[in-house]
């Protein structure tokens, strides 16, 4: 028992001081990124999961640079340059030096590969077949020419093609039938070396990256480590333990702004947090009574006490930072908190106070069971009485799919895609519009910003997609956390796509592929 | 003895049969549907009705949980439906984790727990004894996830000695395993005491005393061989105990064992992962259940008797 | 003669929570070389208590030897260090326990458990150690094999017999045999008396033996004391104190006894019961039971008094001159 | 054995009245256990005063300016993120905390009793089945039973009542089947079976009483422990939901604070340490009253 005990003990000695050392140029040789949440899949196409998909940023490459942090500006990657040379047929030109971290070239054939695979509706090969719904057709034109088919245009599709469920994988890999895990090869920096479940995640350094020239890296392993708690996470930072701390608790955030060692970095995020409504069942059938709930939840308390106020309302549905978002004071008509007039959109909604009891369905965990209690208090004010029911967060998705919530507490993320809040939320018969919602005027408006080729008419679209939302209330936007990141000092950050460094993303997609730790 | 352990499995089989059927039962009740897991939020409908095909949701229960047997009779458990990961193997490859918190949260409670219950004993109703069995009953009476945050409050935040969670060296293990230890020593102390009053008052130690034996090795050869029967008893049957322990202390350290394992999963609705793990559960504690009593067999001459004797 | 044991006003108490149990109050009694004494009495008259003494064995705390000496060849008990102690146990006085079935170490061998007895008094290797206790094994009646035997694997009177083995295998002068065949069926019981009896005679020791039954003392016994509530009451040789009975408690004893030779005659049993040792009576401690009690055996405590040779009793009738009890009319 | 023992000691009689002063009379003179009844007591009515006294939407789960206060005299044990006193909630849920865990161990108690009672009275094949249950109850961690139940039913009191009756019925199950086996063959049974006393009336006149103390003492423990239990399902956020004050959920609330504001996790689980403690104190009391032969 006591041998036992001791061997593992030094086995577990052993894996920590493996890594970590430093280099003499004065860089560390590795990056240790303190996460929130596990990583859980090693496929790009079989997931589209923001922690996953900051590790394929490493090992994996799409055929565009998408630069999430910033305006969402789109930069050659794989493909060198792109066009639509008709309605339905966008054309990708690939680069022809990419070569994968294997040394095998990368052709329109792995590109071909990789779509038509991803556009299967085999669960089995690829999850995300809904990404390329429009495509009918992928087809190679010449070793490093791919023409994509669609049925219809589309403004946001390029998008699809910088995501990384979307990267491109080798061909040739997927047919070596020694080879049990091709998706691990990709054209990126850093190769895929060890996942220590419930622990960490390491990938080293592809000394043969195509592209080290233009775009180089520095750390030799990146390692991301699974630090569920964020107390841990800011202690482990401070410890020296991790270089980043990515999502450190805000409650505790003076420790590390006290901490001379460490930087703290906030900016806009781009994480909506709503309040949701099914409004195919009573009583949210009725507009005044979401009117008079919108007008009751204080907002800026809750940011007060769930983010300690690092984050900003919002009365559009539209994620901040999104293309054509409206702000506060864009919007006509936004419902802000105000008490009085709450208690008077209930009157009109034919409700007296007291009588409603609603359930609120809400995920268990953080944020949701501390935004819970205060809308319970707020709606409270107006005297309508909330029921909280708790449940995990699959449950939730299950239960709201299926359209059992009268009210829910839910977050959404996008991209460079507002498609993915107009459809994918509202639209008729979208399995993620949990609000149940069905309003020829919404699908309509969210099929004009889609296809409308005229960018001045679109946007106009958009903005009274943003209004009509506002008026109805089919949701209660509450606030957008800002993204805070904090990291050792020596931590060379960049904000642009040009120079070596970081970027952060309001969302969370962050592109550690180019960052290291300065001594 | 050997007949005795086969005899043990025999009747492992139809425990675990139950067993994993009121878990496959438990888990299908459940609501959510596993394709959401599965699939990333925005899949759509077709997809999702494909894949309820591809895994047989749509079969009847029991065919699918014959289906489930029967894999694992063929040695699969399935795999997780949130990382895609073969249950075994994650089981297989986290259970180390839970293996070292709880081993050396044990040997830290017997190391603290066994000389002051003899002590304790041998000091009855005098002040340590009653200050002793004070601090146990504290001990006892505390749940050890708030242990282990008062520990982290201490030790990692005021002080700065140890690290507040996560896993790595030595110094990692320290706050979780005396977490998981404290209230296990609390307890053992508490048995070890009890067995050693009862131990004390045996006629066999007059007799070992009328030899002329010293009042050490009266204690220690006469009356800890007997003793150390009923605290192994204790210590089996606190397994349980020191596995609910690692799992709350597995949570409130971040530490990347079983228990959190397990609650992670439920929480993710990670039905093959749950279902597996339970099992797996099962069988760990039936193995430790039943090495527990070998050791005891070896420990006492009329428990060994037996088993060879009935087979 | 030069006497093995001698015992002087010995006293000793029991702190409890409920009070103090006076168990010994002030006994005296010696035991001559190759001589065996016979200690009488009911349950809770302080025998065994008596024994532990000898041994130093009273469990303290609650017990507490407050006055009188114990002297053991010479020596004195209660002044002996701790070292001393554990010297003399075993090898100048060994003691053999009322039941066998829990004064053997259930999870030691019998054969470790005699040779640790050995062991614990002689410079001696362990392999010579377990032969003695095979030896001593043969001695008492059970073959040697089965030196590696647990208690459990062995009949009630075969562990007595292992008792027996234990506590000679060092050769003690002086052995206390506490009830041992009370616990043992009842032709077991003559065989064990028999063994024991053997033994003392071959070994050539002095032996105090401890017994509720009077038909064990007529077997065994040199000299016989009777106890009641932790006094003697009357002590003397066997024959004086069998066929010239002189203590009433005594004769109640016998009385409670069934007479074979006499079958039909009535039991007698003595009325009442013990007194509780923490609420002793006032007076002659027996007063409360004894047929022959009057007033003024309700005050005053009676004094051992010698009879006649070595006759002892402590009645306080007997200051009249005529007082006879009925099983001894002549009072001799 | 020791119940059998005590039976033939003592008869039934002493599970009467009298049985119950002589337990108290002993009971008094344990300090401990008497700390423990007071303790319980003020409890109860601190608990009690505090539902009158305090408005649950205001003063409990209302929120207030005043966040992460340090404790001081105004704010007794400080207050949380939403600015509620801490101290009122502490008190209040004291009655979430004491109603949850004496219910399921009531539950536990009845329903294993019951079982146990029906596998020792009947045996063979009924027996079988019971204790094979009972077994898997006890062969899985008794939290991830807790956790699978809750999780599976929902987050509500009902459900957390549920999960805890099911780790709490096994240990009456086995009380009570050792000792409808210990006098199930004697001859009062064995009397009362023939002059055709009902089954059922059986067990609860003769058997129930013989078992009594040890259902008593282990029922003081099992509450005790099932506090701890409780709280440790809403600290894995499956228990009781914010914004009820139960210290569980109060502690998995301040954990996120603990850097910060440390008081939010002390006191709650110094409430529920002192508690558990208060009936442990009172378990061991009376099992010492209740059976003087396992004293020292």
């Amino acid at each position: 028992m006591k041998k036992v005990f001791f061997a593992l003990l030094a086995v577990i000695m052993a894996a920590t001081f493996g890594f970590s050392g430093v280099l003499a140029e004065g860089i560390k040789d590795d990056l240790v990124i303190g996460v929130a949440q596990e990583i859980n899949e090693l496929n790009p196409m079989m997931q589209n999961d923001q922690i996953n998909n900051n590790c394929f940023a490493l090992t994996h490459e799409r055929l565009v640079f998408l630069d999430n942090g910033h305006g969402y500006e789109i930069y050659p990657e794989i493909a060198e340059s792109w066009e639509w040379t008709d309605e339905t047929h966008l054309v990708f030109h690939l680069n022809p030096n990419v070569k994968f971290n294997n040394g095998t070239p990368l052709t329109a054939d792995d590109v071909v590969f990789t779509l038509n695979r991803a556009r299967s509706d085999d669960p089995t090969l690829s999850k995300v077949s809904g990404q390329l719904g429009l495509v009918t057709d992928v087809s190679k034109i010449d070793d490093y020419t791919v023409q994509v088919t669609t049925s219809a245009y589309s403004n946001e599709l390029i998008y699809n093609f910088g995501s990384y469920p979307l990267a491109i994988q080798s061909k040739a890999a997927y047919e070596d039938a020694n080879n049990a895990e091709p998706w691990l090869v990709g054209s990126g920096p850093y190769i895929f070396k060890e996942w220590q479940e419930g622990q960490y995640v390491t990938f080293s350094m592809n000394e043969d990256y195509w592209n080290k020239e233009a775009r180089p890296s520095y750390a030799k392993e990146i390692t991301f480590k699974f630090l569920l708690e964020a107390s841990q996470r800011a202690i482990a930072l401070q410890n020296g333990e991790i270089d980043v701390c990515v999502d450190p608790p805000v409650t505790d955030l003076r420790f590390l702004e006290e901490d001379e060692n460490v930087v703290v970095h906030t900016q806009a995020g781009t994480r909506l947090f709503y309040l949701g409504f099914n409004v195919a069942k009573e009583p949210f059938t009725n507009q005044k009574l979401r009117q008079a709930v919108s007008a009751a939840v204080d907002k800026e308390t809750i940011i007060a006490i769930v983010l300690d106020d690092l984050g900003k309302w919002q009365t559009s549905v539209l994620n901040r930072g999104a293309w054509s978002f409206l702000d506060n004071d864009q919007i006509e008509g936004g419902y802000t908190y105000d008490v009085e007039r709450a208690k008077s959109l209930l009157e009109e909604s034919g409700y007296k106070p007291g009588e409603l009891t609603v359930e609120l369905f809400t995920p268990t965990d953080d944020p949701y069971k501390t935004i819970a209690p205060i809308i319970q208090a707020n709606l409270k004010e107006i005297g309508i009485n909330v029921d909280i029911k708790s449940m995990d967060q699959a449950t939730l998705k299950s239960e709201c799919a299926a359209g059992h919530q009268q009210m829910f507490l839910w977050r959404w993320n996008i991209g460079a895609r507002v498609d993915e809040t107009y459809r994918e939320l509202f639209y008729t018969g979208f399995p993620t519009n949990y609000a149940q919602l069905s309003d020829p005027v919404v699908d309509d408006l969210a099929d004009k910003v889609l296809t409308e080729m005229d960018q001045d008419k679109r946007l106009q679209y958009s903005y009274d997609y943003q209004n009509y939302m506002a008026e109805t209330v089919y949701q209660v936007p509450l606030y957008v956390p800002d993204l805070v990141i904090a990291y050792n000092k020596g931590l060379v950050v960049s904000d642009s796509y040009d120079d070596a460094g970081i970027l952060f993303a309001g969302g969370g997609n962050h592109f550690w592929a180019r960052a290291y730790v300065e001594l | 003895m050997f007949r005795y352990i086969l005899k043990r499995i025999i009747i492992l089989i139809p425990t675990l049969l139950a067993t994993s059927l009121l878990i496959f039962w438990a888990m299908d009740l459940a609501g959510g549907d596993p394709v959401d897991q599965i699939l990333p939020e925005n899949a759509t409908f077709e997809q999702k009705a494909a894949l309820r095909e591809e895994m047989g949701l749509n079969d009847p229960f029991f065919i699918r949980y014959f289906r489930y047997i029967g894999g694992i009779l063929k040695g699969d458990m399935g795999e997780s439906y949130i990382t895609h990961r073969d249950v075994f193997q994650t089981f297989m490859g986290r259970l180390h984790m839970t293996l070292l918190l709880g081993g050396s949260a044990l040997i830290f409670a017997c190391i603290i727990s066994i000389p002051l219950g003899i002590y304790t004993a041998l000091h009855q109703n005098t002040w340590k004894d009653t200050a002793a069995m004070i601090v146990a009953l504290f001990g006892v009476s505390m749940p050890n996830f708030w242990l282990g945050l008062m520990l982290i409050l201490l030790f990692s935040l005021k002080l700065g000695w140890l690290p507040s969670g996560g896993t790595g060296g030595f110094k990692y293990l320290i706050l979780p395993a005396v977490t998981v230890g404290l209230g296990l020593a609390a307890l053992l102390t508490r048995t070890t005491r009890s067995a050693m009053l009862d131990v004390l008052r045996q006629d066999y130690m007059t007799t070992a005393k009328a030899k002329g034996a010293s009042r050490n090795r009266v204690i220690y050869n006469h009356g800890l061989r007997n003793a150390i029967i009923p605290i192994i008893t204790a210590i089996g049957m606190q397994f349980s105990y020191v596995m609910t322990g690692s799992a709350l202390a597995e949570t409130v350290f971040g530490w990347p064992g079983i228990g959190r394992l397990v609650v992670d999963s439920i929480n993710k609705r990670d039905t093959p992962m749950v279902t597996g793990s339970i099992i797996l559960c099962c069988v760990l504690m039936a193995v430790i259940n039943l090495a527990v009593d070998i050791i005891y067999a070896f420990c006492d001459p009329r428990i060994k008797a037996q088993y060879s004797g009935k087979g | 003669m030069e006497n093995v044991l001698e015992v002087k006003d010995l006293v000793v108490r029991f702190d409890t929570d409920d009070g103090i149990v006076r168990a010994i109050n002030g006994i005296s009694f010696s035991i001559g070389k190759e001589r065996t004494l016979g200690l009488v009495g009911e349950t809770g008259a302080g025998k065994t208590t008596t024994a532990l003494s000898i041994l130093n064995l009273v469990p303290d705390p609650p017990g507490v030897i407050s006055n009188g000496s114990i002297i053991l060849d010479g020596k004195e008990i209660l002044e002996m260090s701790e070292k001393e102690l554990e010297h003399m146990r075993g090898n100048d006085v060994a003691m053999i326990f009322q039941d066998p079935m829990t004064a053997l170490n259930p999870v030691m061998t019998v054969g470790d458990q005699i040779a640790e007895s050995v062991m614990l008094h002689e410079k001696i290797s362990k392999e010579d150690a377990m032969t003695r206790a095979k030896e001593m094994l043969e001695m008492v009646g059970i073959s040697g094999s089965r030196a590696t035997d647990y208690p459990h694997q062995l009949s009630g009177g075969m562990k007595q017999r292992v008792v027996i083995a234990i506590a000679l295998a060092c050769h003690p002068s002086l052995l206390i045999a506490d009830e041992p065949t009370t616990a043992l069926d009842v032709t077991i019981q003559a065989q064990v008396l028999a063994l024991i009896k053997e033994l003392i005679d071959k070994n050539q020791m002095s032996m105090l033996m401890i017994t509720h039954d009077l038909g064990v003392v007529a077997e065994v016994c040199d000299d016989v004391a009777v106890m009641y509530a932790g006094r003697i009451v009357e002590i003397g040789t066997a024959d004086e104190v069998f066929n010239h009975t002189l203590h009433p408690y005594t004769e109640g004893l016998f009385d409670s006894l069934p007479n074979l030779r006499q079958r039909g005659e009535d039991l007698v049993p003595i009325k009442g019961l013990m007194p509780d040792p923490m609420h002793l009576p006032e007076g002659c401690s027996f007063n409360p039971r004894c047929p022959y009690a009057t007033e003024e055996c309700q005050k005053k405590l009676p004094e051992l008094k010698l009879v006649n040779g070595t006759h002892y009793v402590a009645c306080g009738r007997y200051a009249e001159p005529q007082f006879r009890i009925r099983r001894n009319p002549d009072g001799k | 054995m020791k119940l059998f023992n005590k039976k033939k000691s003592d008869g039934t009689e002493m599970i009467g009245r009298s049985m119950g002063q002589e337990t108290w009379r002993r009971l008094k003179k344990n300090k401990g256990a008497m700390m423990g009844i007071a303790f319980l007591i003020l409890l109860f009515i601190g608990t009690a005063l505090a539902s009158i006294f305090y408005d649950y939407d205001k003063d409990i789960i209302g929120m207030t300016r005043d966040r992460f206060m340090a404790p001081s005299w105004q704010h007794l044990f400080g207050t949380d993120n939403m600015g509620r006193d801490i101290f009122a909630r502490v008190i209040y849920g004291a009655k979430y905390s004491l109603f949850i865990s004496f219910g399921s161990t009531l539950i536990g108690l009845i329903v294993g009793l019951f079982l146990g009672a029906a596998a020792g009275y009947y045996g063979g094949l009924v027996d079988n089945i019971i204790m094979r249950l009972t077994d898997i109850f006890y062969s899985i961690p008794y939290i991830m039973i807790a956790v699978v139940v809750v999780s599976i039913l929902g987050t509500s009191m009902s459900s957390l009542l549920f999960a805890m009756a099911l780790g709490t019925f096994c240990n009456f199950a086995r009380i009570g089947r050792a000792s409808v086996m210990t006098v199930r063959d004697m001859e009062f049974v064995e009397a009362g079976r023939a002059i055709g006393l009902p089954t059922w009336k059986i067990i609860l006149k003769h058997i129930l009483p013989n078992c009594l103390s040890a259902i008593i003492v282990q029922t003081t423990l099992k509450v005790g422990s099932n506090i701890i239990s409780a709280s440790s399902l809403s600290f894995l956020g499956v228990g009781i939901t914010p914004p009820t004050p139960e210290w569980g959920a109060m502690l998995s609330d301040g954990r996120s604070y603990i850097r910060s504001s440390g008081w939010m996790c002390l006191f709650p689980g110094l409430a529920i340490m002192l508690t558990v403690l208060a009936l442990n104190l009172l378990g061991d009391g009376l099992r010492d009253a209740m059976d003087p032969k396992l004293k020292r």
